[in-house]
């Protein structure tokens, strides 16, 4: 995952939004999303959007083992700080605009994100299962971290 | 096959043993990987659910049957089986389907093997045979499957020792799936070939999830014996459906025998579990037969697949409830549910199914020329194979539940037709009629064992 | 996610304008709920899915129905109905269900109107009948109900202005959801008391998330008009299944009219909607109506619920990807796939019974006795019913796909079986048939409206 995240195309397209996340940065701020740059899960409750996953996330078991970053940011500092651009963006974009879908999507690339988290932290228990080859944990594990 | 290098370079346990293409035994497999090889051999357990299961019949064993116990037996609990079947050898004996385990000795020692002499190709999905089918064809899978398919049963049988085993579902090196059925490897290429995709490959161009069922469709599927070399096919040119099975069935004017009391000629359906599923919406979200059959557990810090391949309903916490949040009960009811509704009509059919025999039954003993008869006898023809279809699969319509229904109201009409078509020669079927040569049944051989 | 959702839906809007039980006209509440005004006007827009939505057919007005626009008619799409509905104010006018704002207009001005003088008790569900009703019994409801149920529908339509609106699922002053309808409140309190449980009411003892589906069913559900005081009822009193219903139909001696070719005490199934949707998964999982027909939405910075009542098709993103993250194509085409399933054996259980009434004209003309042909009718009387209960049931099967299915087997089964005793007098039926009373159907009375 992170390999395709970190690929060349990838770093030149985070340049760009680097830029474009200062520009979307206005009405970001604006709304209270700079506190999306902090990996306290309060910070992302700051949107109502939000809201219902960090409900769910404090009632369940990871809260006591991950954050919202742990699993929607990569470990490797270089890859968490792209990630966070890339979110930044989308988030600022999204808010922005207004334009979002009133049931809220996961993109694709934040799926990936995530199913290298689990990786990250049940390496060793999910180690024989890998080795048949690709296998996504959120196929059964939907509604780990929080619900939908 | 990326996905198997990939696990060259992951798979994490210490080899003890080094797997190659010839070993047979599980045993040795077992030396590598304990955990599933415990969990294999428990598939010798027998439990019943409401529908499914099996019930463990203690029996004292005889020269011709070592067997100390045995699963019920369906044609006693549904006598109605046996006129359906009249003529054929499931009449004999027909029973409830139980763990791995036994699958040798279930086949080996069923009363089905008296009253028919049966084929080698019997072997193919009740016996570890793909180390024999190697051996037979010198290093070619293919040569060695039609060397075993037209032997004695009592031949072809020296030449295994296992019930399915790890060898039939993985490559040894790096203990990916793998197919090792021909029939499989055909039936799926015509399959593929009816979409437009040719010469497909599931061991190459599958993947693993996909796998995750393949694997069991070698055997959990229709399937028939093709001409004096009694090649193992599925018949699936014409698509995976029930109905398209039947119009395959159709177009070869292949019958499986001729009906003794109707004349009619008929066909039986086996286990068409891969089907079924293939209609439901499991299927169509991506979950496997192993996801179900064989969920992930934790046996010390790993998480394994359960090899006591079983009931899910024996299993609910891991089968089930990593997807549906619901409680075992309530899962339980909801299977249960499905499953009540599909028995209630698959009774209705029953019923008019018998019915149209005994009418059938009556008309020919009334003298009634064949050309008379031969729109009834279709309609029985296709009234039974699609009842015998939902009845032969063994999830009790849970894999398709509104499919299995369906498939049951075209039965239902199709049977009440022919009674309609026997009272009134005037009548116009739905369906056209297909003329199917009924060369009389051969006349049963003499006991193989006694 | 329902929990979750349940704990929102508070809504913090500050009042302009005070609302009693008197207020009836929605747009004074709109100044309260603009969001919620606003989205239920919408109601009147057309749009066409698949098997649902509507088609906006553009019309002449005329003196006598000044509509612009009315949706396809389903006796046309399939003349078959008439067929089935021979004799029957139907077999006149049978139209595509459109949006509540329509509701009042399309029951007034539909043909059946013209052939049959219809009571007041149809205002029930067409239109905002809660304050006429507690005017008409000076503060008691029953009492109001009792009264407009006779009057002639002319008489009726003069106590009433809107469609279906606020004050009939509101309480107008905490805007908690309120059951207005005697009918149901009646239907429930027989159905739990069938179940033990005594003196049932919705208004004390439901749940938030039942009361989302209550709602509705105040008027998506089987109904009849009892004896001459044309009282509303809901058969539920054995239960809310299409066979416990028609149980009750025969217990009563009911009978909607006598078909005109075939003389049979036939009834007429309507939109149970809720029957149906209470034998699927989705019930079962505690998914309401609104769930899926009134999602919620984004307006401002607030989440309100989606008034726009329509096709979830039309909507997918909220009505569906809240509980399933599949694409919005792929759940389109799983709607699509079950309601194809349904539909071809819908089409396949019509046939069946268009050919039993052919059978039952041709005895009947060729002057069979009336004892003879009482088998054969009450067979057509129970096959139709059960093909009318989920044809005019509006989610072409999605709603419960494998017991819309069940449903379809059993009718084709009972017209076949029609057909068998048509051609043997010797026949036994796998039901015991009941005697309804064939009093010629009433002669059509001369049009209300010219
Ligand atoms: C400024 C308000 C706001 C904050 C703060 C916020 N979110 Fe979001 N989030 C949104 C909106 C709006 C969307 C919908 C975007 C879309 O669908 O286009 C969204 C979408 C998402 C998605 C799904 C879309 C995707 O990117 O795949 C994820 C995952 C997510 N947010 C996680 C987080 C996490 C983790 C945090 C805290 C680190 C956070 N959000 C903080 C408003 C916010
Ligand atoms: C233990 C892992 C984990 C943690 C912790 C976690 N999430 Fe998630 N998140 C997931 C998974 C898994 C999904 C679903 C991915 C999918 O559907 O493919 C998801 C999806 C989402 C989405 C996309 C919409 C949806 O529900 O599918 C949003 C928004 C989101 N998370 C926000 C958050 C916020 C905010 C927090 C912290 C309060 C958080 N997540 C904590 C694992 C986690
Ligand atoms: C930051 C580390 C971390 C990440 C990231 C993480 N987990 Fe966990 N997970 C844990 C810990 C620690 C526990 C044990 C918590 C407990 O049981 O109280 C746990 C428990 C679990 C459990 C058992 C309890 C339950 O919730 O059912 C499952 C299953 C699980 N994780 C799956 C996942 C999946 C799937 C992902 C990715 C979507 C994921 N985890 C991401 C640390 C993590
Ligand atoms: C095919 C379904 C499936 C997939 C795919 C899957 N899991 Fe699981 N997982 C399960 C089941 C079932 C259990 C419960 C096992 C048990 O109860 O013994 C489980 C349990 C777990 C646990 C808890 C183990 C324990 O008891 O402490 C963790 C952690 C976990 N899974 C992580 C993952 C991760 C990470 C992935 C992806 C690499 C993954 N799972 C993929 C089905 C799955
Ligand atoms: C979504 C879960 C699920 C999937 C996927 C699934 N099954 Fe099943 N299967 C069940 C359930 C539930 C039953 C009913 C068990 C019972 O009645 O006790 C069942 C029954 C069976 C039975 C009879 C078991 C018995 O106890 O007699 C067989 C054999 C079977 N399935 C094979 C398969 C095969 C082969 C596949 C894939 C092609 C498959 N199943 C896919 C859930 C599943
Ligand atoms: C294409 C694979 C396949 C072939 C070929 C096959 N079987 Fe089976 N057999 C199965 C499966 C799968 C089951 C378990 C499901 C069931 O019982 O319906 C089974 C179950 C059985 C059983 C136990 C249940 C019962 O029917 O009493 C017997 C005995 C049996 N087979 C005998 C035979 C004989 C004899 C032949 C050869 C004529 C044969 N099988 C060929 C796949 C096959
Ligand atoms: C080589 C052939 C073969 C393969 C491969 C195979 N099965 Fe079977 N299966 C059988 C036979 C034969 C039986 C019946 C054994 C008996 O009744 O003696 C059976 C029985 C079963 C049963 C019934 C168990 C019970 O207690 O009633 C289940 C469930 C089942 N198989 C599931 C699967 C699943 C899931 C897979 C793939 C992971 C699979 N099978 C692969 C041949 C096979
Ligand atoms: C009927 C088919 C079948 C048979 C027989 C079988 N397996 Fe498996 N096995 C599977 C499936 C399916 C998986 C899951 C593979 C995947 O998800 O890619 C699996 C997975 C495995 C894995 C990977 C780790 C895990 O547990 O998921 C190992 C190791 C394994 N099997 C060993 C064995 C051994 C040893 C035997 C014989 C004692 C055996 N298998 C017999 C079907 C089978
Ligand atoms: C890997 C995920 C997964 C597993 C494991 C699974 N299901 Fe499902 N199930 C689904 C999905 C996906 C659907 C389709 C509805 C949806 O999209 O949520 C579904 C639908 C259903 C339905 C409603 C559809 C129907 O056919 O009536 C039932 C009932 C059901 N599952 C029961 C079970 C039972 C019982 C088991 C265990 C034997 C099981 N499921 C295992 C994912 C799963
Ligand atoms: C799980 C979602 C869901 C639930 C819950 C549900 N419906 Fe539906 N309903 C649908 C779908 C999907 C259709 C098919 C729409 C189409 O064909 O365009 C439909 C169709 C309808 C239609 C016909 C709509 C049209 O476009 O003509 C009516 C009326 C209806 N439902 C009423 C109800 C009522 C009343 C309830 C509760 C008793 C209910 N529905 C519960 C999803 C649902
Ligand atoms: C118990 C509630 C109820 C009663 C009483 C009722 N209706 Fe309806 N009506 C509905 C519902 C719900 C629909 C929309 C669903 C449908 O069309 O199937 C509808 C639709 C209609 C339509 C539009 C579709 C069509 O059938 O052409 C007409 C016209 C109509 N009704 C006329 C009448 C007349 C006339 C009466 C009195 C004899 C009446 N209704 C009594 C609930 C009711
Ligand atoms: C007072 C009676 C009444 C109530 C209450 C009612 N409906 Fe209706 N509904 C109708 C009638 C009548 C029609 C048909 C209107 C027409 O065709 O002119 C209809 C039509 C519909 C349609 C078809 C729309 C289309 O475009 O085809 C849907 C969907 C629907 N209703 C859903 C619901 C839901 C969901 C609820 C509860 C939230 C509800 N209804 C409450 C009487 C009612
Ligand atoms: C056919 C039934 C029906 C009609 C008519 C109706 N509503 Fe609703 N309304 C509902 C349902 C169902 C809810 C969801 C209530 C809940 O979840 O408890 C709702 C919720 C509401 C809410 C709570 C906030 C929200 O949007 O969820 C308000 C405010 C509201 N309606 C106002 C109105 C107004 C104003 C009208 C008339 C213009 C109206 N309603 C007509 C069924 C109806
Ligand atoms: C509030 C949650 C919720 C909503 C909204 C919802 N569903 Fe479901 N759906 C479920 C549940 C729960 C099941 C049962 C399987 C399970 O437990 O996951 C299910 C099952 C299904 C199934 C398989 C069962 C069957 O009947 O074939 C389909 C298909 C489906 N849903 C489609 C839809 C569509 C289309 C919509 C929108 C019109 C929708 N659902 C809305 C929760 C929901
Ligand atoms: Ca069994
Ligand atoms: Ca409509």
């Amino acid at each position: 995952m992170l390999a395709h995240l970190l690929s060349l195309p990838a770093l030149a397209l985070a340049a760009s939004l680097g830029v474009a996340a200062g520009l979307g940065g206005y009405t970001f701020v604006f709304a209270k999303g700079s506190s999306y740059a902090s990996d306290a899960p309060a910070a992302c409750a700051n949107c109502h959007v939000m809201q219902s996953r960090y409900d769910s996330w404090r009632s369940g078991p990871h809260h006591a083992a991950a954050v919202c970053n742990d699993c929607h940011t990569p470990a490797s500092p270089a890859a968490k700080y792209l990630v966070k651009a890339l979110n930044g963006w989308h988030h600022s974009k999204a808010f922005t605009s207004g334009d979002y879908p009133d049931v809220i999507l996961m993109r694709e690339s934040s799926r990936a994100v995530v199913e290298g988290q689990c990786r990250h932290c049940h390496a060793d228990v999910v180690a024989s299962m890998e080795a048949g080859g690709a296998v996504s944990c959120v196929r059964c594990h939907d509604s780990v971290g929080h619900l939908r | 096959n990326i996905s198997g290098r990939q696990a060259e370079a992951k798979n994490p346990t210490v080899r003890v043993v080094e797997l190659t293409d010839e070993t047979v035994d599980p045993a040795i497999w077992g030396k590598d990987f304990p955990a599933e090889y415990d969990l294999y051999r428990k598939t010798a357990e027998m439990g019943k659910t409401r529908f499914g299961g099996s019930e463990a019949m203690p029996r004292v064993p005889t020269l011709d049957d070592p067997r100390t116990s045995v699963s019920q037996s369906k044609i006693d609990e549904d006598p109605r089986l046996k006129v359906m079947w009249a003529g054929y050898a499931f009449a004999a004996d027909f029973r409830e389907d139980r763990g791995h385990a036994h699958m040798l000795d279930d086949q080996g020692f069923t009363k089905r093997q008296q009253v028919v002499k049966q084929p080698g190709a019997c072997m193919q999905c009740h016996a570890s045979v793909y180390p024999a089918m190697m051996k037979l064809g010198g290093g070619d899978l293919v040569k060695g499957f039609e060397k075993m398919n037209p032997m004695p049963y009592a031949e072809a049988r020296k030449l295994v020792d296992h019930p399915v085993a790890c060898i039939d579902c993985h490559e040894p090196r790096t203990m990916t799936l793998r197919i090792s059925r021909p029939a499989f490897l055909e039936g799926m290429r015509a399959l593929k070939a009816s979409q437009g995709v040719q010469s497909y490959d599931p061991n190459t161009m599958a993947t693993r999830q996909e796998m995750r069922a393949y694997v069991c469709a070698q055997c959990h599927v229709e399937y028939y014996f093709k001409g004096p070399e009694k090649r193992l096919v599925f018949p699936w040119a014409k698509g995976l459906g029930a109905d398209q099975i039947l119009a395959f069935y159709d177009e070869a004017g292949f019958k499986d025998w001729v009906h003794k009391e109707t004349g009619a000629p008929v066909l039986k359906a086996q286990h068409p579990e891969f089907e079924t599923w293939s209609q439901g919406v499991h299927a169509r979200s991506g979950v496997a037969c192993a996801d179900c059959h064989m969920p992930y557990m934790r046996v010390g810090g790993q998480k394994v697949s359960d090899h006591h391949v079983r009931s899910p309903l024996l299993n609910i916490n891991r089968a089930c409830q990593g997807c549906h949040k619901w409680e075992e009960k309530e899962l339980k009811e909801r299977v249960e549910g499905i499953q009540t509704k599909f028995y209630s009509v698959r009774n209705q059919a029953m019923d008019a199914l018998i019915s149209l025999i005994g009418d059938l039954k009556a008309a020919k003993a009334a003298g009634r020329s064949d050309k008379d008869l031969e729109g009834a006898r279709y309609l029985q023809r296709r009234g039974q194979f699609l009842l015998d279809f939902v009845e032969a699969e063994n999830s009790t319509g849970f894999h398709a539940p509104q499919e299995t229904m369906r498939l049951l109201s075209e039965s239902i009409d199709f049977s009440r037709q022919g009674q309609i078509a026997l009272r009134d020669p005037g009548f116009k079927p739905t369906v056209e009629v297909v003329a199917i040569a009924t060369t009389p049944a051969p006349a049963p051989v003499p006991p193989l064992v006694k």
